[in-house]
């Protein structure tokens, strides 16, 4: 009978393609995750098509095709979100910002991971002294709020898209040196690392075959809300003047020009860019949740029917009372 | 649990060490000369080579960082290079606008997000819960700088009910700890909600009822002590994003503070305001974080042990 | 040469109208800008604007200012923004003052002053002053005051020229200059050669005093919270007339806008400086008294490195003006805030002689950029410091409509220390821009202020000439109109610069300045200075 | 019928179900279970891990997570009153009193924020009329009774081993001299020492309190060491149950001569253990018929279509199996 237990517990290597499927299996049964994925994807969708959804070339595209008779005019049938202060069509920088703002994200993300990860696969498969010296120097980044650490490295860089999406990856490099040093950690123990290593895998083989496949999960979870965070912080940098260069249509740099004709009642001017910042970090966010309970096997048959629940509950019910009617 | 607090005490000097290590590469890396944000759009080579030696700057920067941390551990933070007033006065002057904003920022988060987290998950799969979730993603995504122009513009332009801006009366206290409180609030509520179903899922808290315990005292003595284990941490690593945070609500809401102070001082390259303030918000930083170990080992007597 | 005959007529014309403006009704009205050199004589009624003197006293007597800033220091020679100059010219004073409207001196601490050549000044002091910590006003005060300025770096440009300073008596001295400097009397009313006290900051020291400053201004400090407010109270022993306003509080709010609905909702009764884009609102408001005033200010400009391909050639910086309306460019950033530019200092300013502007003409554009080998286009840069959104919008604007000549403009933002140091290399060789906007205020309201450092050739980079632009012409008549004591002289020479610059085109003046206040419908006396050192003493309350 | 078979006077289950419905399906954690307990017995609930013994369990105390658990159908008489019918606030009165639980994991069952005796305080002063002074002293005497002296009291629960705080786990069930002790795994967790002394605490205990027990357990050593009467539990339902001599004797059901099979024997010189073959339904998707028929050895075509009734094999021996059915069925001549 123990026999039996334990041959459950032996089926635990799946094929990949299984696994993708039962995670997408369970990221699909959520709601809001696929609301979250379908608004990316049209993000994406905006992306790719801004060209056509407000075309131009250079630096007569759409977006920056300047009338100055026309500054600052409110939403009408021909410019759905009005004009801006030197008379550019808003709509059309709205949508050319989702180029920005989705760059952003992701390279902010790949500069956290391409940098945090070996650091935290090296702390955490080496310890000692280089564990040491790394996440002290983690420490250090982590000892500054983000946000400043982002204003010091971009004020050092000079403004700038590029600069911020340094900016900002930097500050997102100890989350993931962290995340991946705790999995590096917990995973190195295992029976399948030692084999590995009794195979004579040198260290190198053992932590990119071995031990990072298995901390994955919670750096994808981590990357995909990271992204919401890089684009918000990115946005909060362009606020205040350190972002993307004119005239490139980046939503906080819009956010912030817009704010000076706030109180003048150009609501329009800061209505559209911060309501898609939201949107997209909202979408990510969702996402993100999603994922997360589709890869954390703690969660897996998390899920309840409340359909089934309540028909049986109210069944139940029913033949109480028939019951009780009948006696 | 005196030799830990010292322990860790002790380790926070090299990391503020490290700090102001960076800061003064930073500082170096930065283009941008100091003297000529002074002087303006005129500045006569003479008038430039003077105010660099008074200002100390004709030395090499190594010496520049050591003489720094020699004054610092003399609690002499250097004289602003644009006001000629001492760093620690100009600083002081604004830090406590700003912990007030931040501290007002994290009690809002505290008091909106721990009771929805508690009634969410206490009620898990109902309308509230599915509405407090929805509610807390909407927290989570808004840029809070947004929000604050959002709420400026209701409740000032047109509502006209709050000032947009200052911060002595407590009725312009308002907009700025919404502004900077809800994304924290809201990933609070999400924090105590998870925390809290996955305590209530606890062997303990069966055991509780086990006892015939009533479900009000099951929750609150003795799922939510365990649950707020995380929450405290999040609650701690959110003070530091507020102190962050900071930096752009003082701007919306026109806050005499610190955030807004640093990054003018930052656009100005007046570096000891930079560096001082970037300093003094690691160190208060990295204090929220020890009193927010200290608080664990009162909420849990296993962490307590380990303190020894 | 008869233009040249009619323009110097004119301005004598205006020139004689404006004594009459700052005559204040007395017939010996203080001479101005004609006679520099003449003895003066002393009116009894001095300083501050003219205005009418409050009927009774039944108004309010507490001013509320709410500004950007509050002075970076307190110390009048450590500081040289304009936050610092308008503050601390309510707790100081200088030796004269500078009318509002013709620019010529008045007596303020100096009852009478007289100029024997282009570097000396004889000063008599005004008896009977005392500063506000009750210390009595001697020569040795300004003997220190004004050394002490004169060695400041903030402070080298208003009064780095001052040799040095000989003491006959208490109240009479003489001060000699390095070399013959016309505009000297102006520059001695710029509040960055106040007066303090010598006994008392040698006692303090200068830190202690730049913390509670001591002046013989109209107001005395009471009370700083940094970052937030500044607290004067009357200097009830003023030399000059008492004020009404017996305090004012200045605060600190940043964003322009809730300037503006301070003072629309009371709380506040002067807000200093008014954005452009609140002008059509303030105008609205019916509890805001919206003022304005043009000033000193050539506010911005496009300064073009001259030293580099393929700017360096005049025809391509002739194309570019030809390719660019001004005019639209200014009323698209700055809409009623400011006018379009004519030359490159303010129309107000002494010494101004209007230029054509080139009127938009794409077709001759193409021309001189042919000409010049350029049919093809090239590639720019034009910077602008962040925080400045108008500059930015004007870079932005400038890269649209030069896109036509096929010129590819990269905008770029930097913070402004940035743009400082890279365009301060004194070596033009190193210079790494191509365009970028700047502006400068001509504070003493003479042509040798706001052309010399921008236009003289020793004065590349920071000293002040950013286009690196160079003509053996232009540095020679600019330095005989700092020396030339003859006013029809030195109008010719201006005259003369304005139009080489005009044709040369180092600069693209964009704007003249103007000065917005929003104040309270109860609030009079109140007069916005060109110079931006407004003055508080002289408002009163309905 | 059955409930005439399985009369008790303590506690009379009879036909319960819960199942879970979760997002995958419906999980048939317990289906159709009958047990029946008389005051001062005790019964051993044996089965593997997901057999539905802690459901069961915790069903009796009310306490199954719902949603997504639901107690479809089925009575728990309990005292004579059906549990499943008094309100909330009366099952409180139960809870900690009349009926009490020693949960699997000691490590996880008590709060670690708080002193181990306030924990046993807390259920004296719920449901005894006493001072909170007195009834830290009660707890204070409680854990004297389980071993652990009264000195260590206030001390919070990482600060005891394992054993320990099983130990403090029997103290808070049996503070208030429960009617019915509910035992799920107690030993399970820990080391083999510690077991045999935890197990001769509780059989000491329950004959001092003369509670009745369900001890719940995968281990038929600890069945015949404590226990009167043992239930076999397959995939959520009884399948056997008897006298503990006479089912360890004369086991009938497949399942239960396969669970013995299973266990090393001394006494016979085995090379080889006789592992049941294949694995415990899915629970969300129970085979037809008998759930024990796809890993039966003497499975019959009928067993995949017919749900087995309950057969009374001998006294009180009850086995759920067509082989026995039928055989009664023909005793009986029906």
């Amino acid at each position: 009978m123990e026999n039996a237990i334990q041959s459950n517990t032996d089926l635990k290597p799946k094929k990949r393609r299984s696994q993708f499927g039962e995670i997408w299996k369970r990221f699909k049964r959520n709601p809001l995750a696929i609301v979250g994925l379908v608004l990316i994807v049209l993000m994406f969708l905006m992306a790719a098509l801004a060209d056509v959804i407000a075309p131009g070339d250079g630096v007569f595209a759409g977006y920056n095709l300047q009338d100055w008779n026309r500054i600052r005019q409110f939403p009408s049938a021909e410019h759905w979100f009005g004009t801006d202060d030197i008379g550019r069509d808003v709509f059309s920088r709205v949508v050319h910002g989702s180029r920005i703002s989705l760059q952003v994200g992701f390279v902010v993300i790949i500069i956290g991971i391409t940098v945090g990860i070996p650091l935290g696969a090296i702390a955490g498969y080496y310890k000692g002294i280089l564990d040491n010296v790394i996440m002290r120097f983690i420490d250090i980044l982590l000892a500054v709020p983000n946000i400043l650490l982002a204003i010091a490295i971009a004020a050092a860089l000079g403004p700038g898209i590029t600069n911020v999406m340094i900016a900002v990856g930097i500050g997102a490099i100890p989350i993931y040196a962290r995340t991946v040093r705790a999995q590096v950690l917990a995973v190195k123990e295992q029976e399948f690392v030692e084999a590995a290593r009794a195979a004579g895998a040198n260290d190198f083989r053992i932590i990119r075959r071995h031990i990072l496949p298995n901390c994955m999960a919670p750096v994808i979870v981590e990357a995909s809300m990271g992204m919401a965070g890089a684009i918000m912080a990115a946005a909060g940098l362009s606020f205040i003047g350190l972002g993307a260069q004119a005239p490139t249509p980046e939503w906080g740099a819009m956010l912030a020009d817009g704010r000076l004709r706030m109180l003048a009642g150009y609501w329009h001017l800061t209505l559209f860019p911060g309501l898609m910042i939201a949107l997209i970090i909202f979408a990510l966010n969702m996402m993100g949740d999603g994922l997360r309970d589709a890869l954390d096997p703690k969660l897996r048959s998390g899920g309840f029917s409340k359909k089934r629940f309540r028909r049986i509950q109210l069944a139940k019910a029913a033949a109480q009372n028939n019951s009780g009617e009948g006696q | 649990m005196h030799i830990f607090i010292l322990k860790r005490l002790l380790m926070m000097i090299p990391v503020l060490l490290g700090v102001v290590f960076i800061m003064f590469v930073i500082s170096q890396l930065t283009p941008g000369d100091p003297v000529l944000a002074i002087l303006g759009e005129v500045a006569t080579p003479e008038a430039v080579a003077a105010l660099r030696e008074q200002m100390g700057l004709d030395q090499p920067w190594l010496m520049q960082f050591f003489n720094y941390v020699v004054g610092v551990v003399q609690l002499d933070f250097g004289t602003s290079w644009q006001s000629g007033r001492p760093v620690f006065t100009e600083i002081f002057a604004r830090f406590p606008n700003t912990m007030q904003l931040a501290g007002m920022g994290v009690a809002f988060a505290l008091l909106m997000g721990i009771p929805l987290g508690i009634v969410s998950a206490v009620k898990q799969y109902s309308i509230f819960d599915t509405g407090a979730t929805f509610v807390g993603l909407i927290g989570v995504s808004i840029p809070n700088f947004w929000l604050g122009m959002m709420m400026i513009m209701f409740f000032t332009v047109t509502l006209g009910w709050l000032p947009p801006t200052g911060f002595t009366e407590p009725i312009q206290w308002i907009m700025p700890t919404i502004a900077i409180g809800t994304n924290s609030a809201a990933i609070i509520m999400r924090m105590t909600r998870s925390s809290m179903l996955e305590c209530i899922r606890q062997d303990y808290v069966r055991t509780a009822r086990a006892k015939g315990q009533i479900e009000r005292k099951v929750i609150f003595r003795h799922a939510l002590k365990n649950a707020l284990i995380p929450v405290t941490t999040t609650a701690g690593l959110s003070f530091g994003f507020l102190l962050g945070g900071a930096v752009l609500t003082e701007t919306i809401f026109a806050i005499p503070g610190l955030g807004a102070f640093m990054v003018s001082a930052f656009f100005n390259r007046d570096w000891p305001v930079a560096i001082g303030g970037v300093l003094l918000i690691a160190v208060s930083f990295s204090f929220v974080n020890l009193f927010v170990d200290i608080l664990y080992a009162f909420i849990d007597p296993r962490i307590r042990s380990q303190y020894r | 040469m008869t233009k040249r005959l009619l323009l110097l007529l004119s301005m004598l014309i205006i020139a004689v109208l404006v004594v009459a403006a700052c005559g204040n009704g007395a017939a010996d009205a203080p001479a101005d800008v004609d006679q520099p050199a003449q003895q003066q004589e002393q009116p009894e009624q001095p300083d501050e604007p003219v205005v009418e003197p409050p009927a009774d006293g039944t108004g309010r007597t507490h001013l509320n200012i709410v500004s950007a800033n509050l002075a970076v220091s307190m110390d009048p020679h450590e500081s040289n923004d304009s936050a610092s100059a308008q503050q601390n010219k309510q707790m100081f004073s200088t030796l004269l003052f500078q009318c509002y409207d013709t620019f010529g001196p008045l007596p303020a601490l100096a009852v009478a002053w007289d100029t024997p050549d282009a570097q000396t000044v004889n000063i008599e002091l005004r008896q009977g002053v005392t500063f506000h910590n009750g210390d009595p006003l001697t020569a040795a005060d300004v003997q220190f005051s004004l050394e002490r300025a004169a060695a400041s770096a903030e402070m080298g440009i208003i009064i780095g020229m001052l040799d040095s300073v000989t003491i006959h008596d208490d109240y009479n001295l003489t001060l000699h200059l390095e070399d013959n400097f016309a505009p000297i009397l102006a520059h001695l009313a710029h509040p960055g050669t106040s007066i303090i006290p010598m006994n008392h900051v040698l006692a303090v020291g200068d830190d202690a005093f730049a913390q509670e400053p001591v002046g013989t201004g109209p107001f005395a400090f009471d009370n700083l919270v940094i970052g937030d407010r500044l607290e004067l109270v009357r200097n009830d022993n003023y030399w000059g007339n008492l004020p009404q306003v017996e305090s004012i509080t200045w605060r600190q709010v940043p964003d322009p806008s809730t300037r503006l609905i301070e003072v629309s909702a009371g709380t506040a009764d002067v807000a200093v400086d008014i954005a452009p884009a609140d002008i059509p609102t303030a105008q609205a408001d019916p509890n805001v008294n919206l003022i304005t005033r043009q000033n000193l200010a050539l506010n911005d400009w496009i300064s073009l490195n001259t030293s580099r391909p393929p700017l360096d050639d005049i025809r391509v910086r002739q194309a570019i003006d030809y390719a660019l309306d001004t005019e639209a460019i200014m009323r698209t950033a700055w809409g009623e805030l400011g006018s379009p530019a004519r030359g490159p200092i303010s129309d107000i300013v002494w010494g101004f002689s209007p230029q054509a502007v080139r009127e938009v003409n794409l077709d001759r554009a193409r021309e001189l950029l042919a000409e010049a080998g350029h049919a093809d286009g090239f590639d720019l840069e034009i910077w602008w410091n962040t925080g400045n959104i108008q500059r930015m919008q004007v870079a932005e604007m400038v890269q649209f409509a030069l896109t036509p000549l096929g010129i590819n403009v990269e905008v770029h933002g930097m913070e402004w220390p940035t743009i400082l140091e890279l365009t301060a290399v004194t070596d033009p060789a190193l210079t790494e821009h191509d365009m970028f906007i700047i502006g400068w205020v001509s504070v003493t309201a003479d042509a040798d202020y706001g052309l010399f450092p921008v236009f003289h050739s020793d004065n590349f980079g920071g000293a002040g000439n950013r286009a690196f632009w160079a003509n053996a012409e232009v540095d020679e008549l600019l330095l005989q109109g700092r020396s030339s004591v003859d006013p029809v002289e030195r109008m010719e020479i201006y005259d003369r610069v304005q139009a080489i610059v005009a044709y040369e085109v180092p600069v693209i003046p964009i704007r003249q300045g103007m000065t917005a206040f929003a104040i309270s419908p109860d609030l009079n006396g109140f007069t916005i200075a060109p110079q931006g050192h407004h003055s508080y003493a002289p408002v009163w309350f309905d | 019928m059955a409930n005439e078979l399985y009369r008790g006077k303590l506690l009379n289950i009879s036909d319960l179900s819960i199942h879970f419905f979760i997002e995958e399906g419906t999980v048939h954690a317990v289906n159709g279970l009958n047990i029946a307990l008389a005051p001062g017995e005790t019964i051993g609930l044996v089965g593997e891990t997901g057999a539905g013994k802690t459901t069961t369990a915790l069903g009796i105390m009310r306490l199954v997570q719902s949603p997504p658990g639901m107690v479809v159908e089925g009575k728990i008489e309990f005292e004579g009153r059906d549990l499943l019918e008094i309100s909330e606030a009366e099952m409180r009165k139960v809870r900690g009193s009349k009926i009490s639980m020693i949960f699997q994991d000691p490590m996880t069952s008590l709060n670690p924020t708080i002193p181990v005796r306030d924990q046993i305080a807390e259920v004296v002063l719920l449901h005894e009329n006493v001072s909170a002074q007195q009834a830290l002293f009660k707890a204070e005497e409680m854990l004297e009774k389980v071993g652990i002296r009264k000195e260590r009291s206030r001390e919070y629960p990482h600060q005891f081993s394992g054993g320990m705080r099983q130990r403090v786990g029997i103290a808070i069930a049996l503070a208030c001299n429960p009617a019915l002790l509910i035992s799920d795994e107690p030993t399970t967790a820990l080391d083999v020492t510690i077991q045999a002394q935890v197990l001769e605490l509780m059989k000491d205990l329950k004959v001092e309190f003369n509670t009745a027990m369900i001890m719940i357990t995968h281990d038929l050593g600890i069945v015949a060491e404590i226990c009167d009467k043992v239930a076999i539990m397959y995939a959520g339902s009884v399948v056997e149950t008897a006298d503990k001599y006479e089912l360890f004797k004369n086991p009938k059901h497949p399942y239960t001569i396969g669970l013995f099979n299973s266990l090393p024997d001394i006494e016979k010189d085995e090379d080889r253990l006789v592992p049941i073959k294949g694995l415990m339904p899915d629970p969300m998707n129970l085979p037809p018929g008998c759930p024990f028929h796809p890993r039966c050895d003497r499975a019959m075509p009928q067993c995949s279509e017919i749900v087995p009734e309950n057969t009374e094999v001998a006294d009180g021996h009850v086995v759920r199996c067509l082989l026995y059915e039928a055989e009664h069925n023909k005793e009986k001549g029906v």
